[in-house]
């Protein structure tokens, strides 16, 4: 209920003009430059543990190292037993209960945790042909397609950021979700900006449901 | 920079990961003496040549992970092997 | 023991080594003849009353002092490549005493006050230089460190005090003494009898000396075994032939643990690379030594106009010295945010030593349970400081058999006992 | 001002690299100087007839053309504020300000050449011979010598000149543009390869540039192969600075805007070093006066700047360089004197001449005027990056240069360093090379994918061996590790004269003025390993760093200490092959900082910012003092977001706690909060924080901000390599919550104002207990009651997106009872007056359990935890410091942190008549609530005795006395206000 008079705010300062974007304030801009960086931190994200090679595991379907899209949104397989759902804004609520109950019901035996990471990380898509060239200046990680093709999922540094890095190219240009901790995000952003400005990288804003 | 092989995450350059020393056994601190304490605390292995180690994937996986390191030539053979 | 080194102490030689001096420069210069051979070649002996593993400056300078304070002749001087080609070669030359523990600035400033006489005494221009010596505090935690390392030097009567960005920028021009750094310099530990030195120089002008009392210096010469009977060292075997002796003497850094391993001795040290670098040179313009513990650099600008870097160990134990570009990198980024200028100057050669570190960044020296087998090892990165009155030291161990007062806190069984020096209390940076 | 006429500048050259339709002038030694686009600035200074460049290091001799190339040690110069430039190889701009360096008054005048006359007392290291008496007049000597450093200047206000770097991940990677490197690169792309292809000068192609008719013709053709192929990215103007580790290189872009350079990082699959050969100077007397050039140096000048290299030459050749240069130099109407051809026993004994070549002394007892002599006496195989790989290449006297001797699976050479033979044979090489090295990269390819999880899904979607789509640009991958090794031609090694030194003495290290009489004499004096007479020397210590003078050095030596070559020692290079500038090394600055949601409201009111690690905290809003008053006596807010949060859920939560805390953990209720220290395993204090318990497995555990990214290590640590079968997820959330500390008498009355579903009376929500609830409308917030002042107050764990909004309404609903934020001073203020001590601070890195005071804490009936040996050997020798509460007798004085205490009077020493050290201050403040100095302190167990007088040594050496308190709280030592 809060959400509805509270607003929720991103770590990184949303460029003019500002409104508010499903309880968020976002930015209003939009840019048609071939290399774009959009704020994505109102997403919900929900992270989940359980044996990496249990029930859970499998009843959840995604491995470690990739990516894949349900009804609920981007199911990503980050680490060994580590999972994040990333959905549309609000949804945690939801997802929480209902990845819970997916455990409870599939996996009674096993120890599964999850929790509502919405607030405890940053979200930044960059999408544009030259993505990749613009995340090759600040990620050791080769992003060549036979390395990291679309709807895979990897955490590495990311101007010296730990970071969940996610190719979803949502059937257009080359995309990738960055993914960090929430106090990092206004730095990680302000690289991203700051090594794209060869690229002519254009801010864009953020738009429901975002995913 | 060496790569080293995460069973996990696969080859990652070693800025990646820290280094958290020899595989060493903490003695019983029940029974322990303080001669063989401060032998745990203190006195690591040091050879030329291979040596096994704990290596941490600090910016990717955060596992913790064994591995055999010839520490003169730096060649890194991962001892374990995660989900393929 | 002591008495056994002591026996053949009556066989020396003319002792002074030939005298340079701006005469007998120009003397060669008109004539134009052949200097003499600053050391001789020898035949190993089958047997010397010490032998020292090591030909650095740690090493040289025991044979030195042995022969010069203690009569103590026969000594050989081992080393597996040539002299002064490991951690002395490799070391950045910065001397200071400004420690943190009162053990630690009486043993440093006196090894400051044997370099200060050493070009005197040796015969050999070593070039020590006193540019002064700083070290930069970018937050309150290290200004308070350098504050307690300021009065535990006051009181040992060490010059060396905390001084305020004004004072800093007067010495050091380039130094971006501004608030909006990201690393702003807030403070300073200033220690004016801080310098640099040519770390060559001091390794021959040492064996030098030390061949004009007698010893022997044998460079490719690699220990391969330590014979000890009865928990007393009889000998060492070499690539070059098998030595008797009663005294061994472990001055290796980098391979101390191996050397120390043959007589059956574990040591409380890994091995880490320690990597340095020097730029193209400059006209002078950075008089002292600047020091960031917290960006683990130092910077110090030699007579050739070159600047010589350093940074702290490498983050994994190693024996390797090649080297690595992450190194290079942070070096010139740390530098770059210390002194901005400096972005068009380039970096001409990088290499890396051997460090051997203790839990409490404090070496091992004396005698170990082996009779007659002596370390003098685990220096860190602050080997080079320490020569010679290290090799005063040790010289005086191994001669009376007692272990001298300045390097009472520094023995093995610390570790046992579990009183380790304090040095590691404030973990500062070792340069 | 007109510029001076190309006097030297001939008609076009058929591969000529200038373009004479777009002419500029630039600034040398303040006369003005024209030049062409495609001109190195001393190309456009010879065709202007400059010959003198620079003066020597030592004897500040004159010094001119050599090499024409980046190595030229003559032609290093100063541009604007850049020092150090490589004339030679930079092109000239319109509007340089190139200088000479280290001369004076002028180029032509030096006075320092006066040094020359001294050369003979000059010796190899005649410094360390002398200035030695009296020892304090070595400063004075010493700043004389600094005035002789050969090199340009730095200013503190030169623009910072850093490009980003870049990683960049190809298969192949070919260091070396010439015909072998061109023919490499294009036929391991050509085989599916992702080829990076690296090139030193300006344009592709080497020794071809510079050739005859078929040289340029067959050059073209390679250069349109290698500009069809896709999948190779040429770089020119780049160099391969280094080759570290499992194919680490480092290249370097030069020539970019603002004399930036940019780094780039390539994880290389093999490396190809094909960097072709480097023509050897020849050691004689006179061989550095300007004039003395070697033939490659000859042949760029015509070629490709169609400059005039002199009016009448002599030619020593052995070789067909030096044939092609004399008929070079006679094609562009330089009077060809003599050829001397050594090849036959010809040499030069000495070149007469100052500031130029006057005349030529030949073994055959003649003597040649001329104003040039070039030499072609050998080559150096540049073989640093073999070197780097491990490689010790080996000499071969019969073509008197080093081979590669080993290489290691992922590093191949081709080209001069892998033999001689023609043009044809070396493409031909260059192809197969390339071909293997596309064979090699595929299976190395195969089994880094293999290594990536997930694979076998990828495997499924099967885009493996598909050619990837035109987004990233690259060409179909090389057929993994299908095809056998492919046969890689020999290249012939041509027969070649060793000529290092002739007959007389020269110089060998032209830019450190080292001869060959320098070399031998160390030899004589007994520096004779070569490691210790390069040392002694400084022989190849100069910015060539050896590819001009080390085989020269190495064979003088040899010479000298009457041994072989091979003996004496082998080529060996460090990183970087050439120097690199810090600005590429260091890059865009990329250093993480950490803002708290509330940040922008600090900054509104003027919060002096502090930096703390990463985070960037508010030191105080003007008075941290009044700050302190206002959190005693009403109601005070802090941020205090940094303090590290991890989520801990399982059902054996309750063992890692009893693991990791000294103190006990097992009968924590819910909704009840405990404070713990962790000790490493040597016992030493190594954090301490507060954890709560919210649900039966479900528990939140704070740290210090500082410590909170090694507390979770630790905790993974002892999870997955200890006892991995314990059922506990850690999460770290410490920035998922917005964390502030509502502190004061009119905490709880503010917080009833704003908070829903919580009971704040005191008998419903005690002293250390936790609950969660809404605050201010934002649900799931965690309030737990703990007292770091030492006041009643709530710490308030808010969802970080709402945390300024929070902020924002407490601030608002309180401004009735006075609420105000306070700082990070403030708080240290207020905790010290309480005696909370605080880890790093209060300890150090030595400090044990009980050293801290916390004796209370540490339970040794406990099993097992982290450090419990250390400490109950500590708790049964009594050994180590005591942590304090100290108050000076004199109030208004504050020691200063760190201030020493001290036993006895005297000065040095430690005890024995001077003065020893006790202990130490570890914290200090003025205490507003007190009016009244207070202090932390570790003293000797011995004074810890409530009342004992000490000692404190001020700043300055001045003694003041003070006693050691009953508690270490200085306030309110019951603790009744945190209570209320």
């Amino acid at each position: 209920m809060s959400e509805n008079h509270v607003i929720a705010r991103s770590p990184i300062p949303p460029a003019a003009p500002v409104r508010v974007e499903a309880g968020w304030e976002v930015s209003g801009c939009h840019s048609d430059a071939a290399l774009t960086i959009t704020d994505c931190t109102p997403l919900a994200k929900v992270h989940v543990r359980a044996p990496w090679n249990g029930v859970m595991a499998k009843t959840l379907g995604v491995p470690f190292g990739r990516a894949a899209r349900d009804s609920g949104g981007l199911l990503i397989g980050a680490g060994p037993g580590e999972w994040l759902m990333l959905a549309r804004p609000g949804a945690a609520p939801d997802l929480v209960s209902r990845l819970e109950g997916t455990a409870a019901s599939s996996a009674p035996e096993e120890f599964v945790s999850v929790i509502d990471l919405t607030h405890g990380r940053a979200l930044v898509r960059v999408t544009g042909g030259q993505a990749a060239d613009l995340l090759a200046s600040l990620c050791g990680v080769d992003l060549d397609d036979d390395m990291t093709p679309d709807g895979t999922a990897f955490r590495s540094s990311v101007a010296g950021v730990a970071t969940d890095v996610i190719r979803d190219d949502r059937g257009g240009p080359r995309s990738y979700l960055l993914h960090c901790e929430r106090s990092s995000g206004q730095y990680l952003f302000g690289a991203l900006t700051g090594a794209g400005e060869p690229f002519g990288i254009g801010v864009d804003g953020f738009l429901a449901p975002g995913i | 920079m060496i790569q080293i092989r995460c069973p996990w995450c696969g080859l990652r350059g070693a800025g990646e990961f820290r280094y958290t020393g020899d595989v060493r056994t903490r003695p019983d601190p029940a029974s322990v003496t303080p001669q063989e304490w401060r032998d745990y605390l203190y006195f690591p292995a040091n050879p030329c040549g291979p040596v096994v180690e704990t290596w941490y994937h600090r910016m990717g996986c955060r596992r913790f992970f064994t591995a055999e390191r010839d520490t003169a030539t730096n060649e890194v053979w991962t001892l374990e092997e995660g989900m393929r | 023991m002591a008495a056994g080194a002591r026996a053949t102490a009556g066989r020396r030689r003319s002792g002074r080594p030939p005298r340079y001096s701006a005469f007998t420069l120009l003397r060669h210069g008109l004539s134009g003849e052949q200097w003499p051979r600053v050391w001789q070649e020898h035949p190993l002996q089958r047997s010397y009353d010490v032998v020292i593993v090591g030909g650095g400056v740690h090493g040289l300078a025991a044979a030195y002092y042995l022969a010069a304070n203690h009569g103590i002749t026969n000594v050989a001087v081992l080393d597996k490549g040539y002299i002064g080609g490991g951690g002395s070669g490799r070391s950045t030359a910065i001397l200071r005493s400004n420690y943190l523990t009162p053990e630690g600035v009486r043993f440093y400033d006196r090894s400051l006050h044997l370099y200060d006489h050493m070009a005197a005494s040796l015969g050999y221009n070593v070039m020590f230089s006193r540019r002064g010596h700083l070290t930069l505090a970018h937050n309150d935690a290290s200004l308070r460190t350098m504050r307690w390392r300021a009065e535990v030097n006051q009181i040992q009567g060490i010059d060396s005090d905390v001084i305020g960005p004004s004072e800093i920028r007067k010495l050091v021009p380039f130094l971006d003494v501004s608030e909006k750094a990201r690393y702003p310099i807030l403070g300073a530990l200033y220690h004016p009898p801080g310098g640099i030195i040519r770390h060559d120089a001091v390794v021959w002008g040492y064996a030098r000396a030390a061949d004009a009392l007698g010893v022997h210096v044998h460079q490719q010469t690699e220990v391969t075994a330590i014979d000890v009977v009865d928990g007393q060292v009889r000998g060492v075997r070499t690539n070059r032939g098998d030595i008797s002796t009663p005294v061994v003497l472990n001055c290796t850094a980098g391979w101390s643990t191996l050397v120390a391993e043959m007589a059956g001795v574990r040591l409380p040290i890994q091995t880490f690379p320690l990597q340095a670098a020097v730029t193209e040179p400059v006209r002078a313009f950075l008089h002292p030594v600047v020091v960031s513990g917290t960006l683990h650099v130092y910077v110090s600008q030699t007579d050739r106009g070159e600047l010589v870097f350093g940074a702290s160990v490498d983050p994994f134990a190693s024996y390797s010295t090649r080297g690595s570009l992450e190194f290079a990198e942070g070096l010139a980024g740390h530098v770059l945010a210390l002194m901005p200028g400096l972005s068009r100057m380039r970096l001409l050669r990088q290499w890396a030593g051997l460090c051997d570190m203790t839990p409490d960044f404090s070496p091992v020296m004396g005698g170990t349970e082996v009779a007659g087998f002596y370390v003098d090892v685990g220096w860190g990165t602050y080997g080079f400081k320490a020569g010679p009155v290290s090799g005063e030291a040790m010289a005086e161990c191994i001669a009376t058999g007692r272990t001298p007062e300045i390097i009472a806190a520094f023995g093995l069984n610390r570790f046992g006992e579990g009183f380790l020096v304090g040095e590691k209390g404030a973990a500062a940076v070792g340069h | 001002m007109t510029a001076a006429p190309m006097r030297m500048r001939l008609g076009p050259q058929p591969g000529e690299e200038i373009d004479r339709s777009r002419s500029f002038t630039f600034s040398w030694n303040g006369r003005t100087i024209a030049a062409y686009a495609g001109d190195t600035i001393v190309s456009a200074l010879a065709g202007s007839g400059e010959r003198v460049f620079s003066r020597s290091f030592k004897y500040h001799r004159p010094r001119g053309l050599l090499t024409a190339s980046y190595l030229d040690p003559g032609c290093i110069l100063q541009v604007g504020d850049e020092p150090n430039v490589r004339a030679a190889h930079r092109q000239a701009a319109a509007g340089m300000d190139v200088r000479s360096q280290n001369t004076w008054p002028s180029l032509r005048f030096d006075v320092k050449a006066g040094s020359q006359l001294l050369s003979r007392f000059l010796g190899p290291g005649f410094y360390y011979k002398t200035f030695i008496w009296p020892r304090r007049l070595w400063p004075v000597y010493e700043s004389v010598l600094q005035r002789f450093i050969h090199a340009g200047q730095v200013s503190p206000d030169t623009p910072l000149a850093a490009a980003d770097k870049r990683y960049a991940h190809p298969d192949v990677l070919i260091a070396g543009g010439g015909p072998a490197g061109m023919a490499a690169a294009a036929a391991a792309a050509q085989s599916g390869a992702r080829v990076m292809l690296v090139e030193e000068e300006h344009h592709l192609g080497g020794h071809l540039r510079w050739g005859g008719a078929a040289d340029l013709a067959a050059l073209s053709e390679l250069r349109d192969l290698v500009a069809g192929m896709p999948g190779v990215e040429v770089l020119t103007d780049a160099v391969v600075a280094g080759r570290y580790d499992d194919n680490w290189v480092a290249v370097v872009r030069r020539g970019l805007p603002g004399g930036a350079e940019q780094l780039i990082k390539a994880r290389v699959k093999v490396l190809v070093a094909a960097p072709g050969l480097i023509e050897r100077p020849y050691v004689f007397h006179g061989n550095d006066v300007p004039g003395v050039m070697l033939s490659t140096a000859v042949r760029r000048l015509i070629n490709l700047y169609a400059v005039k290299p002199g009016e009448r030459a002599v030619v020593l050749t052995a070789n067909a360089a030096g044939d092609a240069a004399a008929d070079d130099l006679r094609r562009a109407g330089v009077e060809v004197a003599r050829v001397v051809d050594a090849r036959s026993g010809g040499d030069i004994v000495a070149v007469r001449g100052h500031r130029r070549v006057r005349s030529a002394e030949l073994a055959d007892g003649s003597t040649v005027p001329c104003d040039l002599v070039v030499t072609a006496t050998g080559w150096t195989a540049p073989t640093a990056l073999l070197n780097m790989s491990g490689d010790r290449p080996v000499y071969d006297q019969r073509a008197a240069r080093f081979f590669p001797a080993e290489l290691p699976e992922a590093v191949l050479a081709t080209g001069g360093i892998a033999g001689d033979g023609s043009r044809d044979q070396l493409i031909e090489h260059g192809r197969a090379i390339g071909r293997e090295a596309a064979r090699r990269a595929g299976r190395i390819r195969r089994d880094w994918q293999a290594a990536l999880p997930g694979r076998t899904v990828l495997d499924e979607l099967a885009v493996l061996d598909e050619p990837a789509g035109p987004a990233n640009g690259s060409a179909g991958r090389p057929s993994a590790g299908a095809a056998e090794p492919v046969p890689v031609p020999d290249l012939p090694v041509d027969a070649h004269p060793e000529l290092f030194r002739g007959r007389t003495h020269g110089i060998v290290d032209f830019c450190e003025d080292v001869s060959s009489k320098d070399i031998a004499a160390a030899i004589g004096e007994g520096y004779d390993s070569i490691e210790l007479a390069k040392r002694y020397t400084t022989a190849t210590m100069g910015p060539t760093q050896g590819k001009l003078e080390l085989v020269n050095t190495i064979a003088i030596a040899a010479q000298a200490a009457g041994k072989t070559i091979a003996e004496t020692g082998t080529t060996t290079w460090r990183p970087p092959y050439a120097p690199v500038t810090l600005g590429a090394l260091a890059g865009r600055e990329l250093e993480p900082v950490r803002y708290s949601p509330m940040q922008p409201w600090h900054e509104a009111h003027q919060a002096r910012p502090l930096l703390a690690g990463a985070w960037v905290r508010p030191d105080h809003y003007g008075d941290p003092a009044a700050e302190a008053i206002n959190v005693r006596e009403r109601v005070g807010i802090i941020d205090v977001t940094p303090i590290g949060k991890l989520d801990l859920r399982g059902p054996d939560v309750p063992k890692l706690l009893n693991l990791l805390y000294v103190n006990k953990w097992s009968k924590l209720g819910i909704g009840r909060v405990r404070y713990g220290v962790m000790c490493t395993e040597d016992g030493v204090v190594f954090d301490d924080g507060v954890t709560g318990r919210l649900g039966p497995d479900h528990y939140l555990m704070s740290t210090t901000s500082s410590g909170a990214a090694a507390v979770w290590e630790w905790l993974e640590n002892w999870l997955q390599t200890a006892y991995p079968d314990w059922a506990v997820h850690v999460t770290p959330v410490t920035t998922a919550y917005a964390s502030m500390n509502v502190a004061g008498p009119a905490s709880r009355d503010l917080l009833t104002r704003v908070t829903g579903g919580v009971d704040l009376a005191n008998e419903a929500f005690g002293y250390m207990e936790v609950r969660t609830g809404t605050v201010a409308g934002v649900d799931g917030c965690v309030l737990w009651r703990i007292g770091f002042t030492g006041e009643l107050s709530y710490e308030l764990h808010v969802p970080a997106a709402y945390g300024l909004a929070v902020w924002e309404t407490l601030m608002d609903r309180g401004q009735d009872l006075g609420v105000a934020p306070f700082g990070v001073e403030a708080q240290r203020i207020l905790r010290l007056e309480k005696g909370h001590l605080i880890v790093g601070q209060d300890t150090d890195g030595l400090t044990r359990g009980f050293s801290a005071a916390l004796d209370w804490a540490i339970k040794l009936d406990k099993d097992d935890f982290a450090g419990k040996p250390e400490l109950a050997w500590q708790h049964d020798d009594d050994s180590g410091p005591r942590l304090v509460g100290l108050q000076p007798d004199d109030g208004s004085v504050v020691p200063p942190e760190a201030s020493q205490i001290v036993e006895g009077t005297g000065v040095g020493g430690t005890g024995v008549g001077g003065t020893a050290i006790v202990g130490r201050v570890t914290s200090s403040r003025m205490s507003p609530t007190l009016g009244r100095a207070i202090c932390l302190a570790h003293v000797e167990a011995r004074l810890a005795a409530p009342g004992t007088q000490v000692t404190v040594r001020l700043p300055g050496g001045r003694l003041v006395t003070a006693h050691v308190t009953e508690h270490l709280a200085h306030v309110d030592p019951e603790g009744k206000r945190m209570r209320v």
